[in-house]
């Protein structure tokens, strides 16, 4: 990526603008040069961008026929070394679900957005929620790794697209952002960096034959021998070997093969999952949140806080894999823990498999389209005090 | 079907009766446009919707063919031909 | 300081309110605008909400409103429950016949009479700036000339001044 | 004769219709009501199925009739069990280009090869009306969407023809500036046996028309009538004098052995009577 | 159903079978007389059955273009009152996801079976597994709630299907059988039933217009009007009142409606949650299996206890809902639990949010296509004991 | 010349196929690699793409160059984004009925209709084969498989000229007993500028032969020779003349605006250049 | 007593190991057939295990074979570790060089020399029952007639004995 | 390519040679039908895969069309002509 044609492009200041632009410009920011989607509420707004502002930047904007396709495509460019990216909601991200898997399992590197809206199915398509938590997570068929991560604000979708990029391509494999409706359409002042202040991470390519013979083998995160290189490389999302050859037979090639997929993500938990904490020294009730339910809870956090009650925060950046350890450790010292999430109950259903019976677990579940307030966590929080 | 017809301009002429639901027209000019014989002209005034709608001042030059009432996308107008009125 | 615009598809309240926020950003306050729309249609309701502040802003969305301008009845009466006690209330007096206390203007025939029917949210924010004070006219102007379609400005800034004008 | 004799086709309760003034969808929904009317269809008899998008919302929920309101796309295939569970009724689908010619193109494209005695009413408006104007595989090359901005480059889906080759027993293409011919072929497309389509050329003055230099309905259906070439002319012009021009009329009328019915005899073949 | 038909085509006595073909007949049995598929590895056994055998029983198969035509077909031929069902594996339940929110979301009873094979993504397209636990319960996007069911041998197949179908009958929605590839394909000695023996529950269908006013509220399962009938029902996906009518825009709407879908199953867990256990009174260590796991998992426990340890059995019958009472319950007795899975651990995290922390929780995962063994299961045990 | 010169063009060391014996996908691979090599194409410069099937296993893994197996259906919608990225290389598609034209029907339409550079060779084999033979939509009327023990009640889609009255530049199907048309048909598509598609009617003597009384490849070669009917000639015929005859020949050959090459002239009006 | 039947697809395996199995249920034993192939085409391998038992059987594929079926080299070299030390190895002689004690005969020159190309699985299950007798020879009959398609009885059963024959 | 190639029957008459690979060779019988000059015949032998395969017995009819050699789905047939040998 050239910055200079970025900083000419996008002069380094504040912009008042939607989520889903600046999950757009983030994209953009990380390099990314081929988008294919399919409209949909409330994610079309980054097709938009996209189709405007790529080509500016030598970037291809491809509408496809459907999301299936969308994702196909993007998959397709990403071995032709592209930094390649959708965007969706629910019903489309359900239709994503086949080819994730397909990315999981060719260890390519893409980045899909699922800006929530309110399910299950066609739901209230203009409002934002927070379902998807665990289709992110298992909405694949078959033993499968997952990363996703979920921005809480309009500046944070812009350096979450940046993350989910470099995550791609340092693990080689798809990362799903969660965004949702409500962050996706919000509009706010973020400020827009100098090229010279993103970390972007590029795909580590074979740099000879040798090193491209075992493209899904021999390290635990191979080079990537991407196509028009002469390689002769082969992709399958059947079972294959080190070398990329099919066999769907040997057990132990299965075996080998996935258990790696996981260990790649394993391996690295520390340095992929991240959070926010703020007042968890001391706290005696937690509130552990994530996406458009975090500002809400942290304000009512400050507000219990500034009345004396030993209220901490907790705000997942990392939804999958989920931060256990941490959660764990902390659920040791609290009283209570409460979840406040646009669902029934997603997140909290984690949050329960790392905490102590004692621990009084609230969740704060607020459907409909309308965001949760921080009167409304405020409320639970005075609740168990 | 009370509640919906509230608020009907009609005219009438020689068996021939043309009506206007201004309470479904949103004032798309579609009847306007499209009548053959520019039956229709816009209204003076805002309906309580807040547009402008059509009305049948030269009704004498319909040809009944219709085309009005089954173009409206809002099911607003209709025409009423007398049985045996030409 | 918490605005909600509410009417309904096709009278531009969400460009209205996106503008007003673009403008609170210039003046360099916080701000955020959200909406909320039942599809993209013409006959459904349309709610833009602007929450300004020189603090940070955690509630994205109105809870209790300052102002709410109300564009027609049904968007009137969803949303009158919001305005705080002591709110500022404004109609689109053509459309709505509130049963508050209230103040606005025949925005919809101004439009038409003023030959800017589709520039009509332009002349809603002009009187809600004008009567309101939240930003400065001038903001609004510099927003209009960054969020409207090329070949529209002069238009919308023409409405905008037309709705100044009308308070 | 009764004023607004369609009304008692419709779900009153819900009038006047959310669509857009101008908006085509309308017009479509007015001539298939005329069209059951003058068959004399009994709505009971019904059943309407449609999938996402502003023009699946011209049956669901306007039409009085039982409504399928499906996922994007899909419609024809759940009209498609529908079919088979209530041979004897009429099966309409009424939904957008996006809808049954896009992310839905193989489920029309495999109910017409399949022959299933379904009408299907597609509304073609160039674009994906409802989620706000992007470019739809219908959309004219060079025009502007909100994804082309810089004017769209591919070429538009010719629905009609590739339907006709994929198998449909009738299929025609009429514009809403020719509602008499519209209202002929939709009462033609609901009693013939086997799949029928009447694509329809309909206007969407705020997605699509604004955005192409024709504001309004009436602009809109200018442009129609002055673009549109009736079949038998088009068969004698060139590709090129072709771009850009609307073929309107019956692109296929024939008999072809009809899905359920085979369906129905194969269970007249091996149903085990116990008695 | 006229059950003499049934006795003539299959007089009840002993058949030696697959998986896939008893899964057939136990549709036929419940009364399914509409199946709509595409074929799949290890599921197109289910389909060729159901080609060959429902026309005898005036039932209609219907192949579609895709998974995602066959169960729209589905929902389409339920509304008209035909029980209804479909199978697929990964990749097709993949892209069946979108569609099963729509059935939940329209409360419509239809049958889905997912035979496991291994995956992710094409995988090992003929070999069996246990990946898609997590899939079924989660799969599609937004707030949803979910039943499915699994079976252990060939002779459950055809039960469980019994149960699929009056279970989708009674709540109104889709019922998931998680079946696989390796009970699907096996062939074992299984006894067809009289008729009489099997419980079959009809739809309730409203018994007049004022029943049928409120197809989606008034009780908490409504009747359902089904098409034909002149009772003009409107059916969506998208969020609408009691009466059919769509309202995407009333957050209380919403809220309602979904809070309804969930309590339709909240409310009658113990009715719907079923499982077996064995040795459970007394025991130590607890195995927790299900599918085609449990066998050797019995075989194991037994051999255990022919050793004079105390091991217990326990075998989910129901995988969602979770049951969560029971499960905390005995392991509160337990000093381990072992749970033997064909994936790299599913069950074993939701059988982990309902046990202390001071319980040994052992996964015996295997993947590759292999079934686990009783040896296998037998070391586990040994290692805790 | 020197003895079997195609092998160097294949991956050896999974050779022989694991394809039954005289199943025609080995015969197409064979001809393809013909082309390529006629045509002087370095294997560097091709992609080779497929989705899931006995047909998508022709190039996975045996054509020698680089290759994407992608899922069952989807080929097409991968292969799009390929030649994007690599307008320069040959992208190749090479699957079978049921995955091109089946549960993937709607990328083949669009991909045609959009004009992308792509030569897909479809091969038609009248069954789903790889998952045991179960009836395809291109299976013939009256057919038997395992799922239509009483027979074949859907009509087969006319594949080639649905996907010429989508929009496609080349369209050409042949039989795999007209070995010397089909290689001609193979160089025309690879060079051809635009979406070429050649339906390859290919024998699947396993599953579809001997359900249908045609037990080994000899059988269905002859019985393709019968049936052929060349395009001139089939015009000349009625739907009654035609019903169950493969129709072979080119079906369009044209020029039209690629869609890749517009895409990159959008980037060259607007590209911001730093310096 | 566990049995694997192993060779490429196209050889018929699975339906001997389906056949076989009907006829040990046919004698009312227990008894469990599963499968396992790479893919449907003919150049893949094709496992099909019978597991018969008068206890209830809970390992569903062959843990340790009594008998082992070899039909192609590869098939033996793969399985051959199954095989219990004491086990009975059956070879088709034409194709299999094993490197154990056998037993074996040339099935595929057999097939072609008395024209039962296809039967060639009947011939190889004639043998196993012939020579190790895990199931009568008339319930393998029975289980034939059920089982083969219409039409191809007397083919099948010519080959099933051409098989016993061979022992 | 060497291992592929190591079982093969070759048949040479005046500047032409036909070679059958029968590692490579499942006996289809494509060539023997489709040879417009019906240049091989069936082994007497089953090869060592356990089939029969061709045998270009009246190589002196072949009229080098390649057919056989181009539609063989096993690559099991070359077909050489010596340069300049007609
Ligand atoms: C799977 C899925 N993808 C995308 C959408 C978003 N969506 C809703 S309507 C629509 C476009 C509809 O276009 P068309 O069918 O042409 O209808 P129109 O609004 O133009 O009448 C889209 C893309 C969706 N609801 N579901
Ligand atoms: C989503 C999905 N559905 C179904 C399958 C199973 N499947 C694999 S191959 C195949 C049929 C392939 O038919 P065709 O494309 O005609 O190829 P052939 O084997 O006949 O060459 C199917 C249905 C799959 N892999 N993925
Ligand atoms: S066509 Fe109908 S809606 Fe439009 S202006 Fe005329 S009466 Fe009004
Ligand atoms: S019936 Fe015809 S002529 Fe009369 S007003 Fe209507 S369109 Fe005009
Ligand atoms: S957006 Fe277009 S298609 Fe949708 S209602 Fe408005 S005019 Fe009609
Ligand atoms: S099953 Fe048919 S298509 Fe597949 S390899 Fe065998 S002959 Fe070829
Ligand atoms: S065509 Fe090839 S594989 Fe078939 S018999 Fe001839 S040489 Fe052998
Ligand atoms: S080259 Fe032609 S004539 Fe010679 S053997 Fe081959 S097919 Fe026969
Ligand atoms: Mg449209
Ligand atoms: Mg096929």
């Amino acid at each position: 990526m050239n910055r200079s044609v970025l900083r000419k492009l996008y002069p380094k200041g504040n912009y008042f603008m939607q989520g889903d632009e600046a999950i757009a410009y983030g994209a953009i920011f990380a390099g990314c040069k081929f988008y294919a989607g399919y409209p949909i509420t409330p994610a079309s707004e980054i097709a938009e961008t996209m189709a405007r502002e790529l080509p500016k930047v030598g970037g291809y904007y491809v509408q496809m026929e459907d999301e299936i396709g969308s994702i196909a495509a993007i998959i397709g460019a990403s071995w032709t070394g592209l930094k390649s990216m959708t965007a969706t909601s629910g019903p489309g991200f359900s239709l994503m679900q086949e080819n994730i898997g397909y990315a999981i399992m060719t260890e390519t590197p893409i980045v899909v957005v699922d800006v929530q809206r309110s399910g299950p199915s066609t739901g209230q398509a203009t409002k934002g929620a927070q379902g998807d938590f665990f289709q992110a997570r298992w909405g694949t068929h078959g033993d499968h790794p997952a990363i996703a991560i979920s921005p809480s604000s309009v500046e944070e979708c812009f350096w979450t697209t940046i993350d989910a990029f470099n995550l791609s391509e340092k693990f080689r494999m798809p990362i799903i952002i969660l965004a949702d409706g409500i962050i996706g359409h919000m509009r706010e002042q973020i400020r827009i960096p100098d090229p010279e202040e993103v970390e972007v991470i590029e795909r580590r390519l074979p740099q000879n034959e040798e090193e491209a013979k075992l493209p899904f083998g021999g390290d635990l995160i191979p080079p990537m021998p991407i196509f028009g290189r002469g390689y002769f490389t082969h992709v399958t999302g059947s079972t294959h070997k080190e070398t990329g050859m099919r066999d769907v037979y040997t057990p132990s090639v299965h075996d080998k093969l996935v258990r790696r997929l996981h260990e790649k993500i394993e391996k690295h938990k520390k340095e992929i999952v991240k959070w926010e904490e703020k007042f968890t020294d001391d706290a005696e009730i937690l509130v552990v949140s994530w996406g458009v339910s975090a500002k809400p809870s942290l304000c009512a956090v400050l507000r219990a806080r500034s009345e004396g009650i030993k209220a901490g925060f907790f705000r997942l950046k990392t939804v999958h894999p989920f931060p256990s350890e941490r959660i764990s450790k902390l659920s040791k010292k609290v009283r209570a823990i409460i979840v406040p999430e646009m669902n029934l109950g997603q997140l909290i259903i984690e949050v329960q498999r790392f905490v102590n019976d004692d621990v009084r677990l609230i969740g704060v579940n607020k459907i409909g389209g309308v965001p949760i307030t921080s009167e409304e966590v405020y409320n639970a929080i005075k609740e168990v005090v | 079907m009370s509640d919906s017809l509230k608020d009907i301009v009609e005219i009438k002429i020689n068996g021939l009766s043309i009506s206007i639901n201004k309470h479904f027209c949103k004032g798309c000019g579609i009847c306007i446009e499209m009548c053959p014989t520019k039956v229709f002209e816009w209204s003076e005034k805002l309906s309580e919707k807040g547009v402008y709608f059509p009305v049948p001042s030269y009704i004498d030059k319909c040809t009944k063919c219709r085309r009005c009432e089954l173009m409206c996308p809002d099911f607003a107008i209709s025409v009423e031909v007398e049985e045996g009125a030409g | 300081m918490q605005i909600r615009i509410a009417g309904f598809g096709g009278q531009g309240v969400i460009l209205a309110g996106l503008i007003l926020g673009e403008a609170a950003a210039i003046e360099g306050l916080n701000v955020i605008q959200t909406q909320d729309y039942s599809a993209q249609s013409r006959g459904g309701a349309s709610v833009a909400d602007v929450v300004i502040s020189d603090e940070p802003i955690y509630d994205v969305v109105v809870t209790k409103a300052d102002v709410l301008v109300a564009l027609s009845q049904k968007a009137y009466e969803e949303n009158k429950y919001t305005l705080k006690e002591s709110g500022l209330l404004i109609v689109d007096t053509d459309l709505v016949k509130p049963d508050k206390p209230h103040t606005g203007a025949p925005f919809t025939s101004k439009a038409e009479e003023v030959g800017l029917k589709v520039n009509y949210n332009m002349i809603v924010l002009g009187y809600l700036v004008g009567y309101a004070n939240v930003v400065k006219a001038e903001s609004v102007e510099k927003a209009i000339l960054r969020r409207v379609p090329r070949g529209t400005e002069e238009a919308n800034l023409r409405a905008f001044k037309a709705g100044l004008k009308l308070v | 004769m009764s004023k607004y004799r369609m009304l008692k086709y419709l779900r009153q309760e819900v009038l006047p219709t959310t669509m857009c003034l101008g908006c085509g969808g309308g017009t479509v929904l007015n001539i298939f009501a005329n069209a059951v009317d003058e068959l004399g269809i009994d709505p009971k008899d019904l059943v309407m199925v449609s999938g996402i998008g502003c023009s699946a919302w011209i049956p669901s929920p306007y039409f009085k009739a039982d409504t399928l309101h499906t996922t994007h796309g899909r419609p024809i295939a759940f009209a498609t069990g529908i079919k088979v569970g209530l041979p004897d009724k009429y099966v309409v689908v009424i939904s957008g280009d996006g809808d049954l010619a896009g992310i839905g193109g193989n489920h029309l494209l495999h109910a017409a090869r399949r022959n299933i005695d379904i009408a299907v009413i597609l509304v073609n408006n160039f674009i994906h009306g409802m989620t706000g104007g992007q470019v739809a595989p219908t959309t004219p090359f060079g025009a502007k969407t909100t994804t082309t901005p810089y004017g769209n480059i591919e070429h538009p889906l010719n629905i009609s023809e590739t339907v006709a080759a994929a198998g449909a027993s009738y299929v025609a293409r009429w514009t809403t500036a020719n509602p008499f011919m519209l209202l002929k072929s939709i009462k033609k497309a609901l009693t013939k046996k086997g799949f029928a389509l009447v694509e329809v050329i309909s206007q969407c003055p705020v997605q699509f028309g604004q955005r192409n230099k024709l504001r309004s309905a009436p602009d809109m259906l200018r442009w129609f009538l002055k673009n549109s070439v009736p079949l038998k002319k088009a068969m004698k012009m060139s590709p090129e004098e072709l771009e850009g021009k609307i073929v309107i009329g019956e692109f296929i009328d024939r008999e072809r052995v009809e899905f359920v019915e085979e369906l129905n005899k194969i269970i007249r073949g091996v149903y085990v009577n116990a008695d």
